[in-house]
């Protein structure tokens, strides 16, 4: 029942911190952080052990069990940010109903990577919905709104495939699709994929993710993409190796159109993020391309490629989150995530600077971060497979990591300090408490992915797909071998040579930052030294045709299209009675003509 | 069977009718005027149900042979009194809608539209 | 282990000498095509040494100082990862060519976070260019490393040279097509003419290196000579056979002259339009050269 | 002993003692109407409950039927009952904080009639009678629409007064060839003489009555009035006309059409019409700029759905449909009742006015979100059940078609009901506060707190929809409650 409890103590806890925060601000910040605090200890002690609830609450019977070891991972990576995040949410500026939605989000999404039966899945995931629309509602309306549009359609393809699933199966237990037809069972599969792909923000669901990510308060955002979408993929985990895992593991042209839809999803998101001038829309770009990876791998359905996406996605989780958090801290000071109005920061917040940097060393996947080993047992997969194609897209992407990644790093933190920054300070602790803590793991399973692969493997053997070859240190494929210690332990020495060689030489002087190279000019405020503006002008100038292809045009039409449909249908109602009697007296005959003919002829 | 085909057939005639009066005329005490015309049909209607051609009126006394049905017409004064009510109700707003626009014409009145 | 460890060194300095002769030699054969004298082929090793004596060079900050660090660092573990030919696998055994790939990137990306802090223009142009450009030859490197590894079924570089050790069974032969993308590709992985946009001199003033001085200068430069090592040598390895420690030598001089005298008589393409040719003519023949590994298997 | 038969005679009593009254003390009615409502109410739970176990039939003149007028509750015309008295209660209970429409006294006659007439439908189980509570009904609406002394009021009340009286005409039409053919006015007696009619008067007979009740609950193409009635009549009314009597349509539109007639193109056409409905009145919704009109608009996609939901006809669509009746009675209510008090207070009408309310009053944009979120169906809100449930129950048919229109309906009506979340949240420094007198908002908070523990709870409620739908159900055990026993 721990599970139980600690879903209650995240409800309670919301709805006190509501009422709390109308008595004092620091009460409501005080039961926010208690109930976070206690949830992340409940659910961590957790680990290893079988859990569940079952409660009636007469209409249905809800269900809650930690079937798949996923949902233990999941749920800790859940808590975790939601705690780094509700303690970072302090420093900011929030509504008292903000940490109430927080904690009510999390504990959907508690409730949702144990759900076991379908009901409760939706429930939850309606949950998750709702309340992370309040959460980006506190920042922007619009884009909350836009948000809950896209969502609420993937929650009723889901909520589809659920209903048909109850018509044939009559039970609401997520375990059962034996006697469907083949058909059926795909088309119930993609439904269901469909869904979680707007949570997961797979393309062409991902337009939402864009504003929501941009708009959403700072620290809430980093919860978006560290947890929530995290939860498209446990549906994906959940539909591809349980509920559909006979299915799924025999229909290879099904697996390799998924896992193109992510490596296409990993390229142009990818590409997008190149263009962005909003450091947080970009960040918003290189999540949609970082789950495409995760996509790709959990597809293709192999040991290796599971475990390579379920590595990703733990990678994604501390990485997306670490650098969301730094932007947050910055944000928080500088008051803009615009990255044209921002530099230089390095000597200002270096921990923010540190966080970003190895988010962004992760998030290209350069080793010995947690981003590589899962990149790499990926392309190792790709290729055992044969598909050399879609390994060559998802290299291709990640070499677009590496452009809008150092793009931000030198936006934000290098380049000329702007004089209007020159008193700012470091962030407050709730900012870099988070960065520090998420550092640790992005290097520990770097140099040790096997802490991270013992635990997908226990979720290989229970749905009974395979194992894969490896140890703490180490990753073997019939390909080739990854071992991430020698990795780390040779860069440590090379560091350390390098470092000496660079003692080796003279001293060196601290110059001004307007010292530099300019051919003679002398340079002040006035001059423009931060290249940030099209940064990557030029490559925007060669793939101009790719980048006005854009599906939000389609989007767009539909949208208007509804609003247009909308207008029309309208003038239906012309306010004449005697139209209405028309329609009264046509309708009336015409029923009588149609079913009468059906009687008298 | 209890009644001819003629009744029937003006009973339908009326309720078309006036149906089709209070669908096409503007002016509002013309339009009451169809909705009337089509109660009285639905009342022939009603009427006709019950009737049995040659029959007296359902008095109890000696004679009754073959008297016409009493449920029906006893539906029918309910009937009526309801007509005469909505009547009422409809020229009372009728006269205020007078009051407000000085016209009748119910073209007038579509401000409520879309 | 002290032995191993000055083992380690030791080929470390060598191929750091080896790399500045190779960039000593370059500028010399470039300096003979243009009829020009040119300095004599130790030139870099003195320059290296003159820059590391030099003191009190201007400094943007730490990161600024640590750019080269990083770079340098970066070049010395992608060295470890990559056999020198047969002749000493290193650690290459423990990381196959995808994790070379990403290492490569290290140093590159030091460099980047370097010339960033020095708040140069020049330099932040010169390095988005870099990434630009890598958009351009990773991938058409990628698709033509890739026939010879799916041919033999391996992912690791010190296989690959096993089974190659013999002349005539160098990948070159049957995967002429793929190794003549991969070749256009390290051309542009090393930076040379025409695909020298991100020093470009007469643009963009050195680009990244434009505030380096000094020692700072001085990692750089033994970056760069480390760098020709090992990215010719990855090539050597996975299409020339490897070698013994004379014939790989001999292999990756020969390799970097020849692109060397390219650069000589080359202009230089303008960012776009590099990037646009390797996605036109390099990547379709890296494509077709899978083609024929997959029709042949 | 509680007698059906007191809820129409307090009522009656009430509403003529007002109307006695009111020459020498003034302003009393609301404080009756109250009275009366409450004791309605409470007689009507009591029979209510009490039907749960066993069916109330109530006799006039001393004969059994089919020979005279009886009243019977049983558990679906019970749940029905509730509602209606219920939301009624409410209103009443909001007006005696609220001011009245004037004149006041006969208002509230006419509230208490309306009511009385709403009960009576769904009380009795005499065809003739129903049409009678069903005029009084109708009656006492079209005064009740148009007696705010303005243009929309009145021109509401005209339309509304020119198509209900047609469709209640054809409803007349309907009893006369009915009774022709089976002699017996009696709901359970005709019923059960079915086999014998002639089939093509059933027909016309059940296109007659299903024309007339579709204009009675506001089903697609014989609204017209609908939009224009809510709109134009004040918000105590627009929340009687959605909560109360467009339920009494339902209410007789299901009884008349699965009890009485129950042929099977029924289930056709209910679908038809009522997804139909939706979808085009949640289009149209899209685009109003007035609060109420948007709201008449959702009310009428509502009802459409519900009657679509009913359509399907399987005992847990019967459940689900009865489910979202109530949730939609419950959020339209409490969403015209606010409308009402912001009009009170600010007298504005347009969506784009209401910028800020809900930042600068906490409560009002509280229970504006609350009962919002209800009907968009959102999770820990009862409507969140309702929704589900019909969704399961139209997948467990296999009407896909349905399931997919109803979820694209669902995804419009979410935009616009948002939306307007987002203009009661903007940030408008003018944005005006607003004097909520608690006991006004009382009925609201009822709501809220009703929507809230079936949210976390539903299962405190559906034993009884599922009775009721059982009941509904099964058409025989109602003929053999009223003529076999």
């Amino acid at each position: 029942m721990t599970l139980f409890y600690i879903l209650l103590i995240l409800f309670v806890g919301g709805i006190l911190t509501y009422l709390g925060a109308k008595i004092s601000k620091h009460l409501g910040h005080a039961i926010a952080f208690t109930s976070s605090t206690l949830s992340l200890y409940f659910h961590s002690i957790l680990y290893g052990k079988l859990y569940g609830f079952t409660i009636d609450i007469g209409l249905f019977k809800l269900h809650a069990v930690a079937f798949s070891p996923l949902s233990w991972l999941i749920g800790e990576i859940v808590v975790v940010i939601g705690f780094l995040s509700i303690l970072a949410s302090f420093k900011e500026k929030h509504s008292d109903f903000y940490y109430l939605s927080v904690q009510f989000l999390l504990a959907g999404m508690l409730l949702f990577v144990n759900a076991y039966d379908s009901i409760t899945l939706f429930l939850s995931l309606e949950l998750v919905t709702l309340f992370s629309f309040f959460g980006i509602w506190d920042g922007r309306k619009e884009s909350a709104v836009k948000y809950l549009i896209w969502n609420l359609l993937g929650a009723y393809f889901i909520v589809a495939a659920i209903a048909i699933l109850y018509r044939f199966t009559g039970s609401y237990f997520m375990n059962e699709v034996h006697y469907l037809g083949k058909a059926q069972k795909l088309v119930l599969f993609l439904l269901l994929f469909a869904g979680f792909a707007v949570k997961s923000a797979l393309m062409p669901f991902h337009v939402w993710v864009k504003d929501a990510y941009r708009d959403s308060p700072h620290s809430f955002t980093a919860l978006l993409s560290g947890a929530v979408s995290k939860i498209g993929i446990f549906g994906y985990f959940l539909i591809m190796f349980y509920t559909f895992a006979k299915f799924f593991i025999g229909a290879k042209y099904l697996q390799l159109t998924l896992a193109w839809l992510g490596g296409i999803t990993a390229l142009f998101a990818g590409i997008y993020a190149t263009t962005k001038d909003d450091s947080k829309e970009l960040l918003a770009y290189s999540s949609i391309s970082q789950l495409g990876y995760v996509v790709a791998g959990i597809a293709l359905a192999t040991p290796l490629s599971i475990s390579a996406g379920a590595f990703q996605f733990v990678g994604h989780a501390i990485f997306e989150t670490l650098l969301f958090f730094t932007i947050a801290s910055v944000a928080y000071r500088t008051g803009t995530t615009r990255m044209t109005e921002l530099g230089g920061l390095i000597k200002k917040m270096p921990v923010s600077f540190i966080g970003l940097l190895f988010g962004i060393i992760a998030l290209s996947g350069i080793p010995p971060t947690v981003g590589f080993p899962g990149k790499w047992m990926l392309y190792e997969s790709f290729i055992i497979e044969g598909r050399i194609l879609l390994a060559a897209v998802i290299f291709t992407a990640s070499i677009t990591a590496f452009l809008y990644s150092f793009r931000l790093v030198y936006s934000i933190f290098l380049g000329p300090l702007p004089s209007k920054y020159e008193d700012l300070k470091e962030a407050p602790f709730n900012f870099t408490f988070p960065i520090i803590v998420l550092l640790i793991p992005l290097l520990l399973f770097g140099v040790q992915p096997g802490i991270v692969l013992y635990y997908i493997d226990r979720f290989l053997s229970i749905f009974g797909i395979g194992k894969i070859e490896h140890s703490y240190s180490y990753i073997v494929t019939s390909l080739g071998k990854f071992n991430a210690l020698y990795v780390g332990i040779v860069f440590a020495a090379a560091f350390v040579f390098a470092f000496i060689v660079y003692l080796l030489g003279g001293r060196t002087r601290k110059v001004h930052q307007f010292d530099n190279f300019t051919a003679g000019e002398v340079v002040d405020e006035s001059y423009k030294l931060h290249y940030v503006d099209d940064f990557y002008l030029f490559l925007e100038r060669e793939i101009k045709g790719f980048l006005k292809l854009r599906i939000e045009s389609l989007y767009d039409w539909l949208s208007k299209f509804v609003d247009g449909l909308g207008d029309a249908v309208r003038r239906v109602y012309s306010g004449s009675h005697g139209d209405y009697i028309v329609y009264l007296g046509f309708t009336l005959l015409l029923l009588i003509l149609i079913y009468g003919g059906k009687l008298w002829f | 069977m209890n009644g001819g085909a003629m009744f029937y057939g003006a009973a339908i005639a009326l309720i078309i009718g006036g149906i089709m009066i209070a669908a096409t005329k503007r002016n509002l005490i013309k339009i009451i005027i169809g909705l009337n015309i089509m109660e009285t049909g639905v009342n022939l209607l009603l009427i006709t149900t019950g009737y049995i051609s040659g029959g007296t009126a359902p008095i109890m006394n000696k004679t009754w042979t073959k008297v016409v049905d009493p449920i029906p017409q006893a539906l029918v004064l309910t009937a009526i009194v309801i007509g005469v009510a909505v009547t009422a109700m409809a020229l009372s707003i009728v006269v205020r809608i007078y009051e407000k626009n000085n016209s009748l014409d119910i073209r007038k009145i579509k401000e409520m539209r879309w | 282990m002290v032995l191993k460890i000055i083992e380690y060194l030791g080929i470390v300095f060598g191929v750091i000498i080896l790399g500045l002769l190779y960039g000593g030699i370059a500028r010399k054969v470039i300096a003979r095509i243009h009829r020009r004298y040119g300095p004599p082929f130790y030139q870099n090793i003195l320059d290296v040494l003159k820059l590391f004596a030099k003191s009190n060079e201007a400094s943007h900050g730490v990161m600024f100082n640590l750019g080269p660090v990083i770079a340098f660092t970066g070049v010395l573990v992608s060295l470890f990862f990559i056999p020198l030919g047969s002749f000493r696998p290193l650690f290459s055994f423990e990381g196959d060519i995808f994790v070379v790939f990403y290492l490569l990137v290290v140093a590159p990306l030091g460099m980047a976070l370097g010339a960033g802090e020095g708040a140069n223009p020049n330099a932040t142009i010169g390095i988005a260019r870099g990434l630009t450009l890598m958009l351009g030859y990773e991938l058409v490197f990628f698709l033509s490393v890739l026939a010879p590894m799916i041919h033999h079924r391996t992912a690791s570089i010190a296989t690959l040279v096993t089974v190659q050790s013999a002349f005539p069974h160098w990948n070159v032969f049957p995967f002429f097509i793929s190794a003549f993308a991969g070749l256009i590709a390290l051309h542009g992985m090393m930076g040379e003419k025409p695909f020298d946009q991100v020093i470009a001199p007469h643009e963009i003033a050195s680009g990244p290196m434009v505030e380096y001085s000094g020692k700072f200068l001085g990692l750089l430069q033994l970056y760069h000579a480390v760098g020709i090592i090992v990215e010719t040598g990855l090539v050597v390895d996975i299409f020339f056979g490897g070698g013994n420690w004379l014939t790989f030598i001999l292999k990756t001089f020969f390799l970097f002259i020849t692109l060397v005298i390219i650069n000589a008589v080359m202009p230089r393409f303008r960012i776009g339009q590099a990037v646009k040719f390797y996605w036109k003519y390099p990547l379709v023949i890296s494509l077709i050269g899978l083609l024929i590994v997959a029709i042949w298997r | 002993m509680v007698n059906p038969i007191l809820i129409i005679a307090i009522s009656l009593f009430g509403a003529f003692f007002i109307a006695l009254i009111s020459p020498f003390v003034k302003r009393t009615g609301k404080i009756i109407a109250f009275l009366t409502i409450g004791f309605d109410l409470y007689i009507g739970a009591s029979l209510a409950l009490k039907s749960l176990r066993t069916p109330v039939i109530a006799y006039t003149a001393g004969f059994k039927p089919p020979f005279s007028i009886n009243l019977v509750v049983e558990p679906f015309s019970a749940v029905f009952l509730l509602i209606v008295l219920t939301i009624g209660f409410l209103i009443s209970l909001y007006y005696l904080a609220h001011p009245g429409e004037e004149p006041e006294d006969k208002f509230f006659t006419l509230l208490i009639l309306n009511l009385m007439g709403a009960s009576g439908i769904i009380m009795t189980g005499d065809l003739f009678n129903l049409f009678v509570f069903f005029e009084i009904t109708a009656i006492s609406s079209y005064a009740l629409v148009s007696i705010r002394k303005q243009k929309a009021s009145l021109e509401g009340g005209i339309k509304y007064l020119i198509i209900s009286s047609i469709g209640s005409s054809l409803f007349l039409v309907a009893i006369a060839l009915l009774y022709g053919q089976t002699g017996t006015l009696n709901i359970a007696d005709i019923a059960a003489k079915l086999p014998f009619i002639n089939k093509s008067v059933a027909l016309v007979a059940f296109l007659l009555i299903l024309v007339a009740f579709f204009v009675e609950s506001e089903i697609f193409p014989f609204n017209g009035w609908a939009p224009d009635a809510y709109q134009g009549a004040g918000e105590g009314i627009s929340a009687l006309l959605a909560g109360v009597i467009s339920k009494a349509g339902l209410y007789a539109l299901i009884r008349l059409t699965f009890t009485l007639l129950d042929l099977p193109l029924r289930s056709k056409l209910l679908i038809v019409f009522g997804i139909m409905t939706f979808l085009i009145a949640e289009l149209s919704a899209l685009k109003q700029k007035r609060v109420k009109r948007m709201l008449a608009y959702s009310s009428i996609g509502q009802m459409g759905l519900v009657v679509a939901i009913f359509g399907i006809g399987t005992i847990p669509a019967l459940k689900a449909a009865i489910f979202q009746g109530v949730n939609h009675a419950v959020s339209k209510v409490a969403l015209f009742l606010l409308v009402g008090m912001v009009i009170k207070n600010l007298g504005i009408y347009k969506l784009d006015d209401y910028k800020g309310l809900g930042r600068k009053n906490p409560l009002l944009g509280l229970l504006f979100s609350l009962a919002i979120l209800n009907l968009l169906g959102f999770p820990l809100f009862a409507g969140f059940w309702s929704k589900l449930s019909i969704l399961l129950s139209t997948g467990k048919q296999g009407l896909y078609l349905l399931l997919s229109l109803i979820l694209t309906g669902a995804i419009v009506e979410v935009y616009y009901y948002v939306r307007f979340m987002k203009i009661l949240y903007e940030r408008n420094e003018e944005a005006s506060h607003l004097e909520i007198h608690l006991l006004e908002a009382m009925p609201i908070i009822a709501m809220a707190a009703f929507i809230i523990i079936i949210g976390v709870n539903p299962g405190l409620i559906t034993p009884l929809f599922e009775k009721a739908s059982e009941a509904i159900f099964m058409k025989f055990s109602y003929i053999n409650l009223v003529i076999g026993g």
